[in-house]
């Protein structure tokens, strides 16, 4: 049974502004990006469920988000947030777990209406999932069954609170215990799940490869998944005669 | 180089012809050949001796304007050298029964005589019995080939030649009872008194149709395209490559001489125009390789009548070039379309089976055309340089003419060339092209056109060379009053004597 | 032996040679040799180069002698065989001989070709310029017959186009003679303009159409495109290189050296009001439009490049019409610039052709990772064919542009820049369709061209990145074939052209260019945190899960917008005009076979010699 | 030789810094007009070093990030052909025309980044932009030919020099009223904002050619729009309001050419991309062909 | 049920006129346009294609399935609509629950492959001859159809998932002033755990 406060948050030195110490311009530079990341929240436009009919009255003239910096972004490539809003169904988590895969960390995700919480008025439902939490790291809540556009600001502003602090480095906590949540995922889905990010390169690549990023659930995730390599742009040049060559190099 | 030469150029294939049956049966296929040397070899004389100056001879003694004449200047002597060469090249060797090979090759000795004859003779009268000799030879040869199609387009050839040679006669009786002679010089001198008038040009008409039949003239070539398509392609080669060409020259020397007027030569122009217009259109829709070949024949000897329609030696000369140039390349392209004959489509990826073949009809098409390298094109140069210059407005119509059917020649000449370097047919057809040997050229025809092309080379590389003797050639064959000074010594007294 | 008789008698010697032992791996070494021999001659003699060889024939003297503006043809000409023929030497050559076409053909052509276009460039008279444009049309005709049936059927339609203006000049030339009694090209040039303005205009429409038609401009277009897109590979590029520029050729010397443009203005159809210049003129700009948006619509990238290469005359023709210095080097250049990317282009395309076995822009896409080399070269070309700064398309245009805004003619310079524009969208659709997007399944083992092909097409893109950086390298050629033709030379720098009206100095531009590109580089690269390259498949699509055999690549209707605008204009009513005239042809065709056919010939030459008799008697 | 190396830096800075403010200025206008707040100051520059700060970027090779690359710097080098107050760059050996043709570079580099890709929506996004600026690059040009030839020169620094010459009433807008409604028409449709992005449709192409771009590559793209927005408001002003005497006035110019199509802009929906090249074609071509045959005759 | 000599001339008195020609049926007036019809399983069709054919019976609107553990029978209701009578049928058919096999109306009306294919999904119910039997909506279920009585939903969620304890501040702070949550989850819960 994981707790909230229990979740590990880790504290990495760089993010926590360490009062002063240190040489001022790193300090400085790194307090300049945390301050313009809390101003600048680019919000995923995808309405996962109902408590999105939440945000439009936010954006728009009454509450007027885009004072706070936030702004409704299309795509996840563009955005910070994704506001999983109302209950999670099985079928809907596929996609939100393939959209945080694609968002440019550091992502934020936003539970909104108590169905991210403990599943809510379906707890009880056999194809909803209930607790958010496993499959993704949640950086906020918002609870209510269907929160007041107050409430989902006050829920944002205290999220930029957080992140201006350098609290809300969740993000990292995906790639530093991916089994953790890909064991989850496949509990739900089955053992052939797999998405097209490939996670565990990028946590290799950005440096975010903890002890728990593999693990049997990874090595379950290996064996069935076809590996989607980018094509490295490759000057294959030389005189053989056929046009296909090196067949099958499966990397 | 006495003239009596001249009487053996006719006399000796005449005689061959008809003794030939008697020749023992081993030499008997020996003696065609040999004569048509003999007489080439005649010719070649004459021709270097007549450049400088024309060689005149009164048969068995007569003075001209009562007897028979011959006047050989040039461009008579080089036409009797191309009968002999022409024929040998396409002489019958064999493939026959022994009994028919005798009649065609007896035949053929006859055309060569009677053509021979045409060139030379210098009267109206000897022009017409030597005309009416070719005729009866071509249409006995024309018929050789003993299919019934053969005989009925033989047939309606027969009707057309007679009522031409009937209305040729009607027309050299106008002209011996206007002027009282029928003697070419002596006409010549009579005729502005005389001939000049309405019924001297009716004269004159009839005579053009009653020769035009012969010339592929545009009224009367209708017999034309079906003879030539349904006679053996050797003998079609010989009527529309060197019988139609002495009709032609006849005409020439007539218009050059008796009726130097500008209706002859505007009659001789339109009809010519269209003559060229019909043939290269009709030609346009021909599906089968002879037909068309008969269609193109029909459009460059409109191109050739529009060329002696040009006064003066620049029109001579055009038209020598232009018949001459038909000469070479016309019966090189019926030897090839021999065993090419038939319908387009057989014709499909046939340079695959017969590279040289294809190839030889590829570089006829270019010259027909008029591409520079080959002398197709200084012949055409020449025959719209000449009507370019004439103020005539009729004359930049015919250039107009011939300008739009050489782009419709070279549309379905190369029509034919595409079908041939196209792919292999396929299918149902496929059957049709490859029955056997079908697409690929027997040794015989292979060899004749390749002289030819070998001829048409020689005189693309040497064309400047030729120039200057074309040249000489057209003013001595244009002048009229040397023609008459040489035939007939002292005018001055006959033309009193023969009032 | 001079300079001229040792180039031609080279020429003619390679055509010999192609034809003997075309098919042999040393053929192509050879033929490079003495293709960059024959280029090292030309460039080295000094002008004019009196050739020895000549005839005298019918009384008109047949001779041959290079000027300035032939030489500066006579380059490019042996510049595009020299690329073609190093890209058939290689790799390409031996695919194609595999397949069952014959090498040696295409070598003989090649060669024929080359030696077709120096007689012609090098023509002194009239003759002698009549025997190079019929050589080079019929060489032409040999070299788009190669490569298969459609080839051979597109190269069939050019027999009429190419025979119907061979007669219109063949017609112009007898004319010429019987009204000035020269063909001497330096005599006429004096004689012919003083001749009246009926006769001027005969001529000028008679030599304007049959140059026009190899030109390939408006209504005697439709049969480039296939011709030029059908033909074999390193074919097409030459072809599209320089022989349609021939066309320009002979009405550069029409317009310029024989008629002189004021005497062409003088021909007016409404007194002054549209000039015979002006027709030219607006021929020109309709030529760059409209072929610019039928490419726009083509599904194949071959017939794309064809298109265009019909559009691009059109800027050539127009900078030259408009005479003035400017212009007419710019319309000069634009030969040497559409020359140097088309040729890339055109091998860049069949190197994918080469290595795919397709050129249908729908059936590509997502190649830049495997062909990079190849399409860096097709990207430098589109940028050269679009005309934009870096590469020397921009220069020749901004040329012509210019002209035509000094000159103060706002709808040509309209027309122009919608032609530029079309121009930009069609290559991009070109390179989008083929290098980007989604790379097909079965692309994604094929490997890059190999060097015969790459070597040819990197040159050629060089040479254009380099004359457009710098375009006095080119614009010296085009100085020198301005003062050869007669037209205002010039006054250039290294960088372009300097003048107070607005100045264009390429190499600060390109300078500027690439150092803003280095700062943008420093941005992206020194500011941005660590990028991961990601698959094709890890894709936004509306949270649906991309796979490889879903094809969602866009490229069918590539433009549709545009075209729900401009769909309804493309009627082509010169596709219908050309059938009518066939369906013309036929009609009479059959009327005169009818004439052949009838049932009883007797009775026609009776009723014919009756009709005669009236005519003589009664005129 | 040395102060157009410093140029070569300054321009580019002082145009991206007045292209912020104006890409504030038009938030600010979209949101009075929808009576909300509107973003802080300095939002814009927020949101640029938020996206430059970015720990994880996805990039779709080597072409995309050269794709940015040449977006940012093709406008970095068209900024120093811009002459502003005081320095004039390489104005003189570039003219006007040229200019057209290097803003063309930076849309043709984000179409190869968009290319690569391989996302349908960014090919039909740049193939609808494509298409748009075929539609505006028409009357522009128009505008051009016409301002180049009453000016005798499309060199900018001596088209500046003739308007400042006798104060407004040389001004190109009192010279060429027609061309001048023209400009600021084909002004409106180039800056690609409300009527006229429809190769920006979120709803329908999410964002067309930016649906890839995330963290650094987003951000380039910002930054180009800040320069998108000085280079056409800069060209509008130098041909048609005299240049900059001073930076006040020209600043005020600048703000004033941008302000008038943005207060417009967020009032309509969306043309459909025929009806876009109809619009552009009619009201700013027939305008301007008037202008320029008032300006030749 | 004998034959009435006169065909009735209302439409209700016409309608069971009607049904009389099928065996074992059994009509019973819901409503004044509502008619329940109980008939054995095998005439299902016939009455189906009598309703279709001869009353303008064209409208299925949907096929719903009751479970009957203690019977050990699914009921299957047919809900039938004709636009000429307006009177709404509904034929009620019982099937035995083990093999759970019936056969497919979809040759009369093609909505009923969806119909049957959301029945099999939920109880398992399998339809020969219809179209489609595959998944329907439950793409990532793979457990036992889920509408039967007796799979119990709540068990599965209890041991497929697990809850997480969430005492955020506020609900202290409310509790602190004496409120808080009315009903506790274990009170909802059959099996008490919290």
């Amino acid at each position: 049974m994981s707790t909230l406060q229990s979740i590990p948050v880790v504290a990495t030195k760089a993010e926590k502004p360490s009062g002063g110490t240190g040489n001022l311009l790193a300090n400085v530079f790194d307090e300049l990006t945390a301050f313009c990341r809390s101003r600048s929240l680019f919000m995923l436009h995808y309405c996962t469920g109902c408590g999105a009919i939440e945000l439009p009255p936010a954006m728009t003239s009454r509450f007027d988000m885009e004072r706070l910096g936030i702004q409704p972004m299309v795509t996840p490539r563009q955005a910070d947030i994704l506001l999983v809003t109302g209950y999670v169904s099985t079928k809907t988590l596929k996609r939100i777990i393939l959209t945080y895969e694609q968002m440019n960390s550091p992502k934020y995700v936003i539970g909104i209406c108590s169905c991210t919480v403990n599943g809510g008025m379906y707890w009880q439902s056999y194809a909803t999932a209930k607790v958010l939490a496993d499959y993704m790291p949640v950086d906020m809540y918002i609870a209510g069954c269907m929160p007041r556009p107050e409430a989902v600001i006050s829920g944002l502003r205290e999220l930029m609170a957080n992140i201006r602090a350098g609290r809300s480095d969740n993000w990292r906590d995906y790639y530093r215990r991916y089994d953790h949540y890909l064991g989850n995922q496949q509990r739900l889905f089955g053992e052939n799940w797999q998405t097209p990010t490939d996670v565990i390169g990028e946590a290799r690549h950005y440096g975010q490869f903890g002890p728990e990023t593999l693990g049997e659930h990874t090595a379950l995730l290996e064996r069935h998944q076809t590996p989607l390599l980018p094509f490295e742009m490759r000057l294959g040049l030389g005189g053989e005669k056929t046009g296909v060559e090196n067949k099958g190099d499966k990397r | 180089m006495n003239p009596s030469f001249i009487a053996l150029v006719v006399a000796l294939p005449l005689l061959a012809a008809f003794l030939l049956p008697l020749v023992p049966k081993v030499l008997r296929r020996l003696v065609g050949p040999l004569v048509l040397l003999v007489v080439a070899a005649l010719g070649m004389a004459l021709w270097q001796a007549s450049l400088s100056e024309p060689l005149v001879l009164a048969v068995g003694g007569f003075r001209p304007p009562l007897g028979i004449v011959f006047y050989v200047d040039s461009v008579a002597a080089l036409f009797v050298l191309a009968v002999a060469l022409v024929t040998l090249l396409l002489w019958p060797w064999g493939g026959d029964a022994s009994e028919n090979l005798d009649r065609k090759q007896s035949l053929t000795l006859v055309l060569a005589a009677a053509c021979a004859g045409l060139t030379v003779s210098g009267d109206l009268f000897n022009v017409y019995v030597f005309y009416e000799l070719a005729a009866v030879t071509s249409y006995g040869l024309a018929a050789g080939s003993r299919t019934a199609a053969a005989q009925v387009a033989t047939f309606r050839y027969v009707i057309l030649g007679s009522l031409g040679s009937l209305l040729a006669l009607i027309g050299i009786t106008l002209i011996y009872f206007r002027s009282g002679t029928l003697n070419l010089a002596h006409l010549a001198d009579l005729a502005p008194q005389t001939l000049h008038d309405p019924l001297g040009l009716a004269a004159f008409f009839l005579i053009l149709l009653g020769l035009g039949v012969k010339a592929e003239l545009f009224l009367v070539n209708t017999w034309a395209p079906e003879v030539y398509a349904t006679a053996e392609a050797r003998v079609s080669a010989l009527l529309a490559g060197l019988v139609s060409k002495l009709a032609l020259l006849v005409v020439a020397r007539l218009l050059v001489l008796v009726f130097p007027l500008p209706e002859a030569r505007e009659a001789l122009l339109v009809l010519g125009m269209l003559g060229m217009i019909s043939g290269e259109f009709a030609a346009y829709r021909a599906r089968d390789i002879k037909r068309m070949l008969a269609w193109s024949s029909i459009g460059q000897l409109g191109a050739a009548f529009i060329a002696f329609a040009i006064p003066g030696p620049a029109g001579v000369a055009a038209g020598l070039a232009i018949a001459l140039h038909h000469l070479v390349v016309k019966p090189a392209l019926f030897l090839l379309a021999e065993r090419w004959g038939g319908s387009l489509a057989r014709l499909a990826g046939a340079a695959r089976r017969s590279p040289l073949g294809a190839a030889l009809f590829a570089l006829f098409a270019l010259s027909l055309i008029g591409v520079p390298p080959l002398p197709g094109f200084w012949a055409k140069y020449l025959l719209l340089s000449g009507l370019a210059a004439q103020p005539d407005n009729l004359y930049l119509l015919a250039g107009l003419v011939v300008l739009v059917t050489t782009v419709v020649e070279a549309v379905y000449l190369f029509r034919v060339v595409g079908v041939m370097y196209g792919r292999e047919a396929k299918g149902e057809d496929a059957g049709l092209t490859n029955t056997g040997s079908a697409n690929t050229q027997p040794a015989s025809a292979l060899a004749g056109s390749g002289v030819f092309a070998a001829l048409l080379l020689a005189a693309a590389l040497a064309a400047p060379l030729l120039a200057a003797p074309l040249g000489r050639m057209a003013t001595q064959m244009s002048d009229g009053a040397a023609y008459v000074a040489r035939v007939l010594p002292s005018t001055a007294t006959l033309s009193g004597a023969a009032q | 032996m001079n300079a001229l008789d040792l180039l031609l008698s080279l020429s003619a010697l390679m055509l010999l040679a192609a034809f003997l032992f075309g098919q042999t791996r040393v053929y192509p070494w050879l033929a490079g040799i003495l293709f960059t021999g024959q280029l090292v001659l030309l460039a080295g003699s000094d002008l004019p180069m009196a050739a020895g060889v000549g005839l005298e024939i019918f009384g008109q003297q047949v001779g041959w002698q290079l000027d300035g503006f032939g030489r500066y043809f006579a380059l490019i000409t042996i510049g595009a065989a020299l690329a073609s023929n190093v890209y058939m030497g290689g790799e390409w050559g031996e695919r194609y001989q595999a397949d069952g076409h014959s090498l040696r053909w295409l070598h003989a052509a090649l060669a024929g070709n080359v030696l077709a276009m120096l007689l012609l460039l090098s023509s002194k008279d009239l003759i002698a310029f009549f025997i190079g444009w019929e050589l080079t049309s019929w060489a032409g005709f040999l070299l788009m017959a190669q490569g298969g049936e459609r080839a051979l059927r597109a190269a069939l339609r050019y027999v009429p186009y190419a025979m119907g203006g061979a007669m219109a000049v063949l017609g112009g030339l007898v004319l010429t003679l019987s009204w000035t009694g020269t063909l001497d090209l330096l005599e006429l040039s004096r004689v012919m303009s003083t001749l009246g303005n009926g006769q001027l205009a005969l001529l000028l429409a008679l030599f304007a159409i049959g140059f026009s038609i190899k030109m390939g401009l408006l209504p005697f277009h439709l049969w480039q495109a296939p011709a030029y897109a059908e033909a074999a590979g390193p074919g097409t590029a030459f072809l599209g290189a320089i022989s349609a520029r021939m066309g320009l050729f002979a009405l550069g010397i029409l317009l310029v050296k024989l008629m002189t443009l004021s005497r062409v203005a003088d021909l007016a159809f409404i007194d002054g009001l549209f000039t015979a210049r002006d027709l030219l003129a607006w021929v020109a700009a309709l030529t760059i439009v409209l072929p610019t948006f039928t490419a726009l619509k083509q599904n194949d990238a071959r017939y794309l490049l064809a298109w265009h290469g019909i559009g691009q005359g059109g800027y050539m023709l127009l900078g030259i019409v408009m005479g003035d210095a400017t212009g007419s080097a710019g319309g000069l250049l634009h030969v040497f610039n559409y020359a140097t990317y088309q040729a890339a282009l055109v091998l860049a395309v069949f190197a994918v052709m080469h290595r795919t076995g397709t050129a249908d822009l729908n059936s590509l896409g997502g190649l830049v990772t495997r062909m990079p080399l190849t399409f860096l070269v097709m990207l430098l070309g589109i940028i050269g064919l679009a005309g934009l700064p870096p590469m020397n398309g921009f220069v020749s245009k901004w040329l012509v542009y210019r002209s035509l805004m000094v000159e103060g003619r706002p709808l040509l310079f309209l027309m122009t820049v919608i032609g530029t524009l079309g121009t930009i969208l069609s290559v991009y659709k070109l390179i989008h369709n083929t290098f980007l997007g989604q790379l097909r399944a079965e692309h994604e083992h094929i490997r890059e061209a190999p060097w015969s092909m790459t070597v040819p097409m990197l040159a050629l893109v060089i040479l254009a990145f380099v004359t457009g950086v710098a375009p006095g390298l080119a614009l010296s050629w085009v100085a020198e074939a301005q003062a050869a033709l007669g037209l205002p030379v010039l006054a250039y720098t290294l960088g372009g052209i300097e003048s107070p009206r607005g100045s264009l100095d390429m190499l600060w531009i390109v300078g500027v260019l690439f150092a803003g590109f280095g700062i943008g580089a420093l941005l992206f690269y020194g500011a941005g945190g660590r990028s991961k390259r990601v698959h094709q498949l890890d894709n936004y699509a509306g949270g649906h899960f991309l796979s490889a055999d879903v094809r969602y690549h866009y490229s069918d209707h590539f433009y549709a917008g545009l075209m729900h605008r401009i769909g309804p204009l493309y009627r082509g009513s010169f596709t219908w005009l050309e059938s009518a005239v066939a369906s013309a042809t036929d009609l009479a065709a059959s009327l005169m076979q009818a004439w052949y056919r009838q049932a009883v010939p007797a009775l026609t030459l009776l009723v014919a010699a009756v009709l005669g008799l009236g005519w003589m008697v009664w005129r | 030789m040395m102060h157009i190396l410093i140029e070569l830096a300054v321009m580019p800075l002082v145009a991206f810094t007045i292209g912020m403010f104006m890409v504030l200025m038009m938030r600010k206008i979209a949101a009075k007009i929808q009576r909300r707040v509107g973003p802080p100051l300095l939002q814009p520059l927020y949101d640029i070093v938020k996206l430059y700060a970015k720990k994880t970027q996805s990039s779709h090779g080597l072409l995309h990030d050269i794709g940015i690359v040449m977006a940012v710097g093709g406008y970095i080098a068209a900024e120093t052909m811009l002459p502003v107050p005081g320095m004039n760059g390489i104005a003189d050996k570039a003219g006007l025309l040229t200019l057209a043709y290097v803003t063309m570079i930076p849309s043709l580099g984000l179409a190869l980044g968009v290319g690569q890709c391989a996302n349908p929506n960014g090919s039909i996004g740049i193939a609808r932009a494509l298409t748009a600026m075929l539609a505006y690059d028409i009357p522009f040009v128009v505008i051009i030919f016409g301002a180049s030839w009453f000016y005798g020169s499309n060199n900018l620094i001596e088209v500046i020099a003739a308007q400042q010459a006798g104060g407004i009433a040389s001004w190109g807008v009192t010279k060429m009223p027609l061309l001048a409604i023209a400009g600021l028409f084909t002004l409106y449709a180039m800056l690609g904002k409300q009527p006229f992005e429809i190769y920006v449709a979120p709803a329908e192409i999410a964002t067309g050619p930016m649906v890839e771009m995330g963290g650094k590559h987003l951000g380039g793209l910002f930054v180009m729009q800040c320069f998108q927005l000085f280079t056409a408001s800069a060209v509008y002003v130098s041909m048609f309001l005299g240049g900059g005497e001073n930076w006040l006035f020209f600043i005020l110019k600048l703000f004033a050419v941008v302000a008038i199509p943005m207060s417009m802009a967020f009032v309509f929906p969306r043309y459909r991309t025929e009806d876009v090249l109809a619009v552009v074609w009619r009201w700013p071509m027939v305008l301007g062909l008037a202008g320029v045959w008032l300006v030749m005759h | 049920m004998k034959l009435a000599a006169s065909p009735p001339n209302n439409v209700s008195a016409s309608l069971e006129f009607l049904l009389q020609e099928i065996p074992g049926l059994r009509t019973k007036w819901a409503g004044p346009r509502r008619l329940r019809v109980d008939l054995p399983a095998e005439t299902l069709p016939a009455l189906l294609e009598l309703l279709k054919g001869r009353a303008g019976y064209v409208h299925l609107s949907a096929i719903s399935c009751v479970d009957w553990p203690t019977q050990n029978e699914f009921e299957l209701v047919y809900h039938l609509w004709s636009y000429e009578l307006n009177v709404l049928v509904m034929a009620h058919i019982r099937i035995p629950r083990d093999p759970g096999v019936y056969l497919s109306v979809y040759d009369l009306y093609h909505p009923a492959a969806f119909f049957e294919r959301d029945i099999h999904e939920m109880f398992g119910l399998y339809f020969e001859g219809s179209p489609d039997m595959g998944k329907f909506i439950l793409t990532e279920w793979d457990g036992p159809p889920p509408m039967r009585k007796e799979f119990d939903s709540e068990a599965w969620v209890m041991n497929q998932f697990e809850w997480q304890d969430y005492r955020p501040d506020w609900l202290a702070e409310i509790e602190a002033k004496g409120g808080g949550i009315t009903t506790r989850p274990q009170d909802i819960r059959k099996d008490g755990k919290p």
